[in-house]
């Protein structure tokens, strides 16, 4: 292996294009490689496996990636300004179309944290319903994630059938609220909308016919060999590097660190469920697979308990019908299924946000990109930007 | 905690149009009448507050069903922060600490800008706020120190959060972080891209979001939205964004 | 139209001769000059061939050594090109003139 | 067995072999001379089927085009030539090696003229029903009398492998 | 122990097991392709789609009451309502309504804002169009409801 | 030319005309408006910074040299192949040895790491 | 002219040994419009197989269950823009496809459909194969280089380096099927016909032939053909997700059918030759233990059976359409289309066709089952990485095929060698 990296050390930088060396300013001085051999590959943002409109160039010596730089801000719609020019209650559903797969999440982040600014709490039953959703929220997140990132590393099945069985979450969130993707579920206070007749069925119903389908996706590609291959020891991140780079989620439980919003500062009635933390060993794309497999078990299981506990009562505690918090700032955050989802909001007292701040998982987990990819192959690129399980909506904003 | 640090002066306070739900009275019909510009842009050039066009139409008919289910008045107040941090905070740099407070339970230091960068790193070294979860800013265009830069941190081992804080003014350059935690590198380009915050030491300050050559900074309060659509979307795109 | 005879075959093996050794004299890139090294090879193994026609397997046999040596020839001639444009940059006949580098 | 169109096949294929080995020379860029090549390498596989002699023609199409050309295709699309086609084609002495080639090729059609009673004008035709176990005398051919120089090419192949794999490489 | 892995990896095990699944769902029952216009979707009662202005169907009024609770819960302010009062019935009635669906994400905010359930998000989600001035709806279209366009050649 | 291999030609001749035929024909009825921007390469949707025509690795030309001379191998087998029965014990003998001074120049480039890709 | 035609079909030869130019050319004429169906019919089976396993239904619109959906896409393709880039290399861009569809189609020359069905009969078929294969990487190579992109570069450099990779495994995979044709008469064949014969004569598929060997040689270039045609798991250097399309992202329109045919073709080409191979060519299954005329009458009939189990399948289908005004022509086309295959299958009971017919039914059914599992893999394996692929290709089936040609020929010379350790200890 290191005879090819020492290869080229007498060599000539080479004369790379116009504007390039200020996109890349990466490790020109590494004198392992050549720069003849270099060569700058733009990937994105109209590439099919960079997941919406990330752009990343690479900056290659064969098919081995000396250096990535990610031009974000292609779906940059200026979240954080609307949210300052609309109500409490008016920006909510644009939370949804942050992270368009885990809209509930968003939706469940930001009325936590408002309810926090109006130190109100939602009554029991609406958290309970509240979990039950984003807990539906997050299978079917990790559903899309595993869907798209076996399809990045070849395997076209798989997309297909988690798809068939995303359908039935979504099934749910539209029965229960009126929409499949941007839910605009729940309201600051609690839940609008009451559970529906069979809500609780259709819960139980999915979570009884998913965990099969969960052993199929398993039997596709758990002990494929080329599926371990493709993973196992693929942009490796430690523990010590996830927490430099702020990596939240299931990329930094892979890497061994057990930590979980949901343990850890427990918001909703997350206390009152009996769950597991997946956690694995070394932090590699395999283990990140593995991790959200068993994230989607503890995931039905949380809903099992949650919809046989389910009480009886309000969905929505009083609070005002024109929302005026007091004047003050609070960072809310919970656990989403791509990580650490953050609110920062500053009141001024008035009916607007004065300052509405996201703290986007996918955008600070993004940034890991290059340290993850650096030394591998183009192919896993595209597997450590699957394993990342971004959302572009997300790191735009 | 005084008010100029939490928002800017009180300005007109202003309504949206709240959702009644359905099943309440008919709200009178006079006071929805005179509202004639219904699609009012909220992005207008918007400095302290911009003209809100329900504000005068819904401000009889608010307090009426608002004011009653609000039980406070004021909200909560910012309490001061008792704990050892914070005291050998206070105790090894002074005034340096402006406040040490917690607010609804969340905890935040204001420090002056100058033991910033001491603060952060003896945050992550001594005090066990290894993760920075977030950097942001906020801006008070009225304040003479315009900024509020925002540094949350959290610490594994301790299981709590902290906010730290500081003003600078416009024009002012911050130390980067991104030598004390990795993700501030991408988080300082944010708020610098956002607001225009230099960095000292910053290894790759540019625009993150934002294309290159775009100009001003969108989330300072006084960015003209409307004077930024028409010299940069239409000119380089070439399409009428229908701002 | 004649009958086809061997001298037919070497009158277009010796065309062949000719065409790449003008290449070798006269190109300046490498890479060319190897390829009419090809040509010329090719022109003697048509040669053998065309008189294997008259005397047996033996021409045919030599032919396919010939191809085995242009093989290896090309593999290593093409390994000193590449050893040699990583240091010079060039492939040009004209500037490879020193004996170390 | 019996030949079909010999004429026609012969002078088509060999236009297609002296054009494009002209090609060869004269193209400026590598990759077209290249091109160029596998035409007259193929019509030079033609050439050897029409001379009774499939599995040379066969190993010509394998070896050669398929692989040695390939090799070269390889060559010049790894290391960048851009520079080189903008350059001056010839060297300085192109027209003493032009004349001196064709003073060789003159050279050749003389002694090809001299020597023209040495065979017979026709070729054997008792060949021909050999070439349906054409491999296989070839492989008697090759493993009984060519024996050792059948091993030595392994040697030469082995020399090949070193040779190439250390240029490439340089340290090893 | 070590034969069992070694032998399961020579006799490609983990790959014939991937085969299996594929292999088995190859049935044609198991396909969950919706033949979309031939097959409509089900679409639930909470569904939010193509917007409506009811009418009292004994009298044919408008139920709006031009209160303009939907226009000022619209994040995105698509709403417009002017409305007069009726001399005769002293009631408020809307005289221009334009709804702009194409600026509409289907909150549902504007329904819920409603006081006299006037508009509503039915379940009709096909509202594609050939131009984006028939986006802009107004009270007409929004009472009886957006006519799907045919496709025409 | 031998009867048997005129086909070849023909064959040649015939996927020619499928391929260049086609083309050529329907040349006439293709709409053609080409302009800037659809006739730029493809490089994920933003303007190409540099010539694709660049350095690749070196490795590619290494796989290429190792396919050349195990191909000059396997073509040295089919003739034995097809007469080994007559060959016997002496051209076995003769293959193994071979084989033999190939396989220890691939074990010489496996133990170089020639065959390792990064 | 009756002569002409009689005197071939009596003469029990290929048209290229009868020495016929004008059967050559009808046959192969027949051959291209053969593979062009097949490469049509393979693309709806792909697409509705491949459908299937993900659990969809596959084009089922244009002409029942989609069938005419490939000759809709074909269409469309030729009447498409098609868009040569400004800086691409106008004459190898041109050209390159043109190659890649020459070569994949020239290989059939020698693929024996039965045993007077080839074009001709050459005395090195399976090393004519192999080197029309190995200049189709030629025609990758100029279609990458010619475009003058970055993804198309790099695609054909992986696909060719692949390619020649694979090729290696392949050939000595090859060789170890042809060493097994000399082990009856002494003398082998390179011959693709000679080498079925040679199966015929041994009464046995070379896939069974000293049982493990011939079998792991078959598993090798089982493989090795999947990596040669450039499809799943190894379809690397059209990794959608990672080079967009390869070698031939540039190409649009009829070119870029051009590879797609070429891609098909190549397909039915290697399978052909695993099929002569190693699974007995046009050969009947169980030639040795089901001999004998009234066995050979019976297996006589099975072509037409088929046909009329897939006529039947059709008319079911066609019984059991929707009965919507919408489907009403699709349930014709379905209707006719059984009919037809019907009809097809009458004729095959004729005794003159059916005689000749088998030999062409048996093959392409070995061939049909090797596309199948092309598609198969497609559904259900991840893509190597090209390191990975070059490791399998070179770190194992490489040792692999040299053990098997080695272990293959001494038990080919056992009795020598067993007479010759003898003598050595004695």
């Amino acid at each position: 292996m290191s005879d090819f990296e020492t290869d080229y050390r007498h060599a000539k930088p080479g004369q790379s294009g116009p504007g390039v060396t200020d996109y890349l300013d990466l490790d020109t001085k590494d004198e392992t490689f050549l720069d003849a051999t270099e060569l700058v590959l733009n990937m994105g943002p109209q590439h099919p496996s960079t997941h919406g409109v990330l752009r990343v160039i690479l900056k290659l010596d064969g098919e081995k990636v000396l250096g990535t730089e990610c031009i974000i801000g292609y779906l940059h719609r200026g979240v954080e300004k609307i949210g300052e020019h609309r109500t409490y209650a008016m920006f909510n559903p644009y939370v949804d179309r942050m992270d368009y797969v885990a809209s509930v999440s968003n939706g469940l982040g930001y009325c936590e944290a408002v309810e926090k600014l109006l130190s109100v709490e939602a009554p029991p039953r609406a958290q309970y319903l509240r979990v039950i959703l984003t807990e539906l929220c997050r299978i079917s997140s990790h559903q899309v994630w595993l869907g798209t990132h076996a399809l990045d590393i070849g395997a076209l099945t798989p997309l297909f059938y988690c798809f068939r069985d995303r359908e039935e979450i979504l099934k749910i969130f539209e029965k229960y609220c009126g929409a499949r993707l941007t839910t605009h579920a729940f309201r600051i206070g609690g839940c609008l909308y009451e559970a529906y007749d069979g809500f609780e069925q259709d819960c139980k119903k999915f979570c009884d016919a998913f965990l099969p389908k969960l052993d199929e996706y398993e039997e596709l590609l758990t002990t494929n060999r080329i599926w371990v291959r493709r993973t196992k020891g693929v942009g490796i991140l430690n523990p010590e590097d996830c927490i430099a780079l702020g990596v939240t989620g299931p990329v930094l439980r892979a890497s061994g660190v057990k930590w979980d919003l949901r343990k850890a500062q427990p918001y909703e009635s997350y206390k009152d469920f009996d769950f597991e933390i997946p956690t694995g060993l070394n932090g590699d794309t395999y283990d990140r697979y593995l991790v959200r497999i068993e994230e989607m078990r503890q995931s039905v299981r949380i809903i099992r308990q949650a919809v046989d506990g389910l009480p009886t009562g309000p969905i929505i505690a009083k609070v005002p019908k024109v929302i005026k918090p007091p004047v003050g700032e609070v960072y809310h955050s919970i656990e989403a299924p791509k990580g650490e989802l953050g609110y920062f909001i500053v009141s001024d007292g008035s009916t607007q946000p004065y300052r509405m701040r996201v703290r986007p998982p996918s955008f600070v987990n993004l940034q890991a990109l290059d340290k993850m990819v650096r030394g591998l192959l183009v192919a896993d690129v595209v597997a450590v930007i699957g394993t990342l399980d971004i959302v572009l909506g997300e790191v735009d904003r | 905690m005084p008010e100029e640090t939490k928002g800017p002066s009180p300005a007109s306070p202003q309504q949206g149009g709240e959702k009644p739900p359905a099943p309440t009275p008919p709200v009178p019909a006079e006071t929805a009448a005179p509202q004639a510009v219904a699609a009012p842009q909220p992005e207008t050039p918007a400095a302290a507050k911009p003209a809100e066009p329900a504000k005068p139409a819904e401000k009889p008919a608010v307090p009426a069903t608002a004011a009653k289910p609000a039980p406070k008045p004021e909200g909560p107040k910012p309490e001061p922060w008792e704990s050892d941090l914070a005291a050998s905070l206070r105790s090894q740099y002074g005034t340096g600490i402006r406040e040490a407070c917690t607010y609804v339970g969340q905890k935040y230091l204001v420090v002056d800008k100058s033991i910033l960068y001491e603060i952060l790193l003896r945050m992550r070294d001594d005090e066990g706020f290894d993760y920075c979860v977030d950097i942001t800013a906020v801006h008070y265009p009225k304040r003479d120190e315009q900024f509020d830069m925002v540094y949350v941190l959290y610490s594994f081992p301790k299981n709590e959060r902290v906010r730290i804080k500081t003003q600078i003014k416009d024009g002012d350059t911050v130390r980067t972080a991104s030598g004390i935690w990795e993700t501030a590198n991408w988080l300082e380009r944010e708020v610098y891209d956002m607001f225009g915050i230099s960095f000292d030491g910053h290894p790759d300050l540019k625009r993150i979001l934002l294309p290159e050559g775009w100009k001003g900074y969108p989330l300072r309060k006084d960015y003209p939205i409307l004077q930024q659509d028409q010299e940069w979307v239409q000119i380089n795109l070439g399409i009428e964004s229908g701002q | 139209m004649t009958e086809i005879t061997t001298m037919h075959y070497l009158i277009v093996a010796a065309a062949l001769f000719m065409i790449g050794t003008i290449g070798v004299l006269a190109r300046r890139n490498v890479i060319i000059i190897l390829m009419s090294i090809e040509l010329i090879l090719n022109a003697v193994n048509l040669n053998l061939v065309a008189f294997s026609r008259l005397y047996g397997l033996h021409g045919q046999v030599f032919a396919i050594f010939v191809i085995t040596d242009a093989a290896a020839e090309a593999a290593v001639g093409l390994g000193i090109i590449i050893a040699f444009f990583r240091n010079k940059e060039t492939v040009n006949v004209d500037e490879i003139d020193l004996l170390k580098w | 067995m019996t030949p079909v169109a010999t004429t026609f096949f012969f002078y088509f294929l060999a236009f297609m072999a002296i054009v494009s080995a002209i090609a060869v020379i004269t193209r400026r860029n590598p990759v077209h001379a290249a091109l160029s090549l596998i035409v007259t390498l193929l019509s030079l596989a033609g050439f050897y089927l029409m001379l009774y002699a499939p599995f040379v023609a066969a190993v010509q199409i394998v070896l050669y085009a398929g692989g040695i050309v390939v090799l070269f295709l390889f060559v010049i699309m790894l290391i960048n030539l851009e520079q080189n086609i903008r350059e001056y084609q010839f060297n300085k002495q192109w027209i003493v090696g032009t004349l001196a080639a064709m003073a060789l090729g003159g050279l050749l059609l003389f002694v090809f003229r001299q020597g023209r009673d040495a065979f017979p004008p026709v070729f054997y035709q008792g060949f021909r029903t050999l070439e349906g176990y054409n491999t296989q005398q070839i492989g008697i051919a090759l493993y009984g009398q060519y024996m050792f120089p059948f091993e030595i090419a392994s040697l030469l192949l082995l020399v090949a492998i070193v040779g190439a794999v250390v240029m490439a490489k340089k340290r090893i | 122990m070590s034969l069992k892995p070694l032998l399961r990896k020579m006799f490609l095990v983990d790959l014939i097991k991937g085969l299996k699944v594929t292999f088995n769902y190859q049935a044609p029952s198991e396909a969950i392709t919706e033949q979309y216009p031939l097959e409509r979707p089900v679409i639930f009662e909470r569904f939010r789609g193509q917007p409506r202005l009811s009418v009292n169907p004994d009298t044919g009024e408008s139920l709006c009451i031009v209160c303009n609770l939907c226009a000022l819960a619209c994040p995105e302010q698509l709403i417009v309502v002017k409305g007069e009062r009726n001399p005769v019935t002293r009631r408020k009635e809307p005289v221009a309504w334009t709804y702009d669906l194409s600026r509409c994400m289907f909150c549902g905010l504007c329904a819920e804002a409603c006081s006299t359930d006037a508009l509503e998000l039915t379940q009709d989600y096909e509202m594609a169009l050939y131009s984006r001035e028939g986006m802009v709806l107004d009270q007409a279209a929004l009472e009886r409801g957006q006519e799907p366009t045919r496709y025409e050649k | 030319m031998p009867q048997n291999y005129v086909p070849i030609f023909i064959f040649a001749f015939v996927a020619f005309l499928v391929a260049a035929g086609t083309l050529a024909i329907f040349y006439l009825i293709r709409p053609k408006n080409p302009f800037k921007t659809k006739l730029m390469p493809y490089e994920c949707g933003i303007t190409p910074f540099d010539s694709a025509r660049g350095r690749y690795t070196i490795r590619f030309y290494i796989v290429a040299i190792l396919f050349v001379v195990f191909d000059v191998e396997t073509i040295f087998l089919f003739p034995w192949a097809v007469q080994f029965k007559l060959l016997g014990l002496f051209g076995l003998l003769e293959m193994m040895i071979f084989l033999g001074i190939l396989i220890v120049g691939y074990i010489w480039i496996w133990k170089k790491g020639a065959l390792e890709w990064v | 002219m009756l002569d002409a035609i009689t005197g071939y079909l009596n003469s029990g030869t290929t048209p290229g040994e009868y020495g016929s130019i004008f059967w050559a050319t009808i046959y192969i004429l027949v051959i291209t419009i053969g593979i062009s169906l097949a490469v049509i019919a393979m693309n709806w089976l792909e697409r509705k197989i491949l459908a299937h396993m993900q659990i969809r239904l596959g084009p089922m619109r244009v002409g029942p269950h989609g069938l005419l959906q490939p000759f809709a896409d074909a269409l469309k393709l030729l009447i498409k823009e098609d868009i040569i880039p400004e800086e691409a290399d106008k004459l190898v861009f041109w050209s390159a496809p043109v190659v890649v569809t020459m070569t994949a189609f020239t290989t059939f020359l020698v693929v024996p459909f039965g045993r007077t069905h080839a074009v001709t009969d050459m005395n090195i078929g399976v090393l004519f194969m192999l080197g029309i294969s190995s200049l189709g990487v030629l025609g990758i190579i100029m279609a990458g280089w010619s475009s003058n992109s970055h993804y198309p570069l790099m695609g054909s450099l992986r696909s060719s380096a692949q390619m020649v990779s694979y090729e290696i495994a392949m050939g000595l995979a090859i060789v170890s099927a042809v060493l097994m044709t000399s082990l009856q008469t002494g003398t082998g064949t390179l011959s693709m016909i000679g080498i079925v014969e040679a199966q015929n004569a041994q009464q046995t598929w070379f896939i069974f032939k000293f049982f493990p060997l011939g079998f792991i040689a078959f598993g090798v270039f089982a493989i090795a053909m999947v990596a040669e045609t450039n499809r799943a798991p190894f379809d690397l250097p059209e990794a959608e997700s990672e080079l967009v399309a390869g070698f031939h992202t540039e190409y649009s329109g009829f070119r870029w059918s051009l590879f797609f045919l070429a891609e098909y073709a190549a397909m039915l080409a290697v399978s052909s030759i695993a099929v002569t191979l190693w699974l007995g060519g046009w050969m009947r299954p169980f030639p040795n233990f089901l001999s004998g005329p009234a066995w050979e009458t019976a297996f006589s009939f099975i072509p037409a059976l088929a046909l009329f189990v897939l006529a039947g399948m059709c008319l079911l289908g066609t019984v059991r359409m929707p009965k919507i005004p919408q489907m009403r022509v699709q349930t014709v086309g379905l209707g006719i289309f059984g009919t037809l295959l019907g009809l097809v299958g009458l004729v095959l009971l004729v005794p003159a066709v059916r005689e000749r017919v088998q030999d062409i039914f048996w093959f392409v059914t070995k061939v049909a089952f090797f596309m199948y599992l092309y598609i198969w893999y497609r559904g259900t394996f991840p893509r190597y990485r090209f390191d990975q692929l070059m490791k399998v290709g070179w770190k194992v089936l490489l040792p692999i095929g040299l053990a098997v040609l080695i272990a293959t020929a001494m038990v080919g010379l056992y009795p020598e060698l067993a007479a010759a350790v003898v003598g050595v200890v004695q």
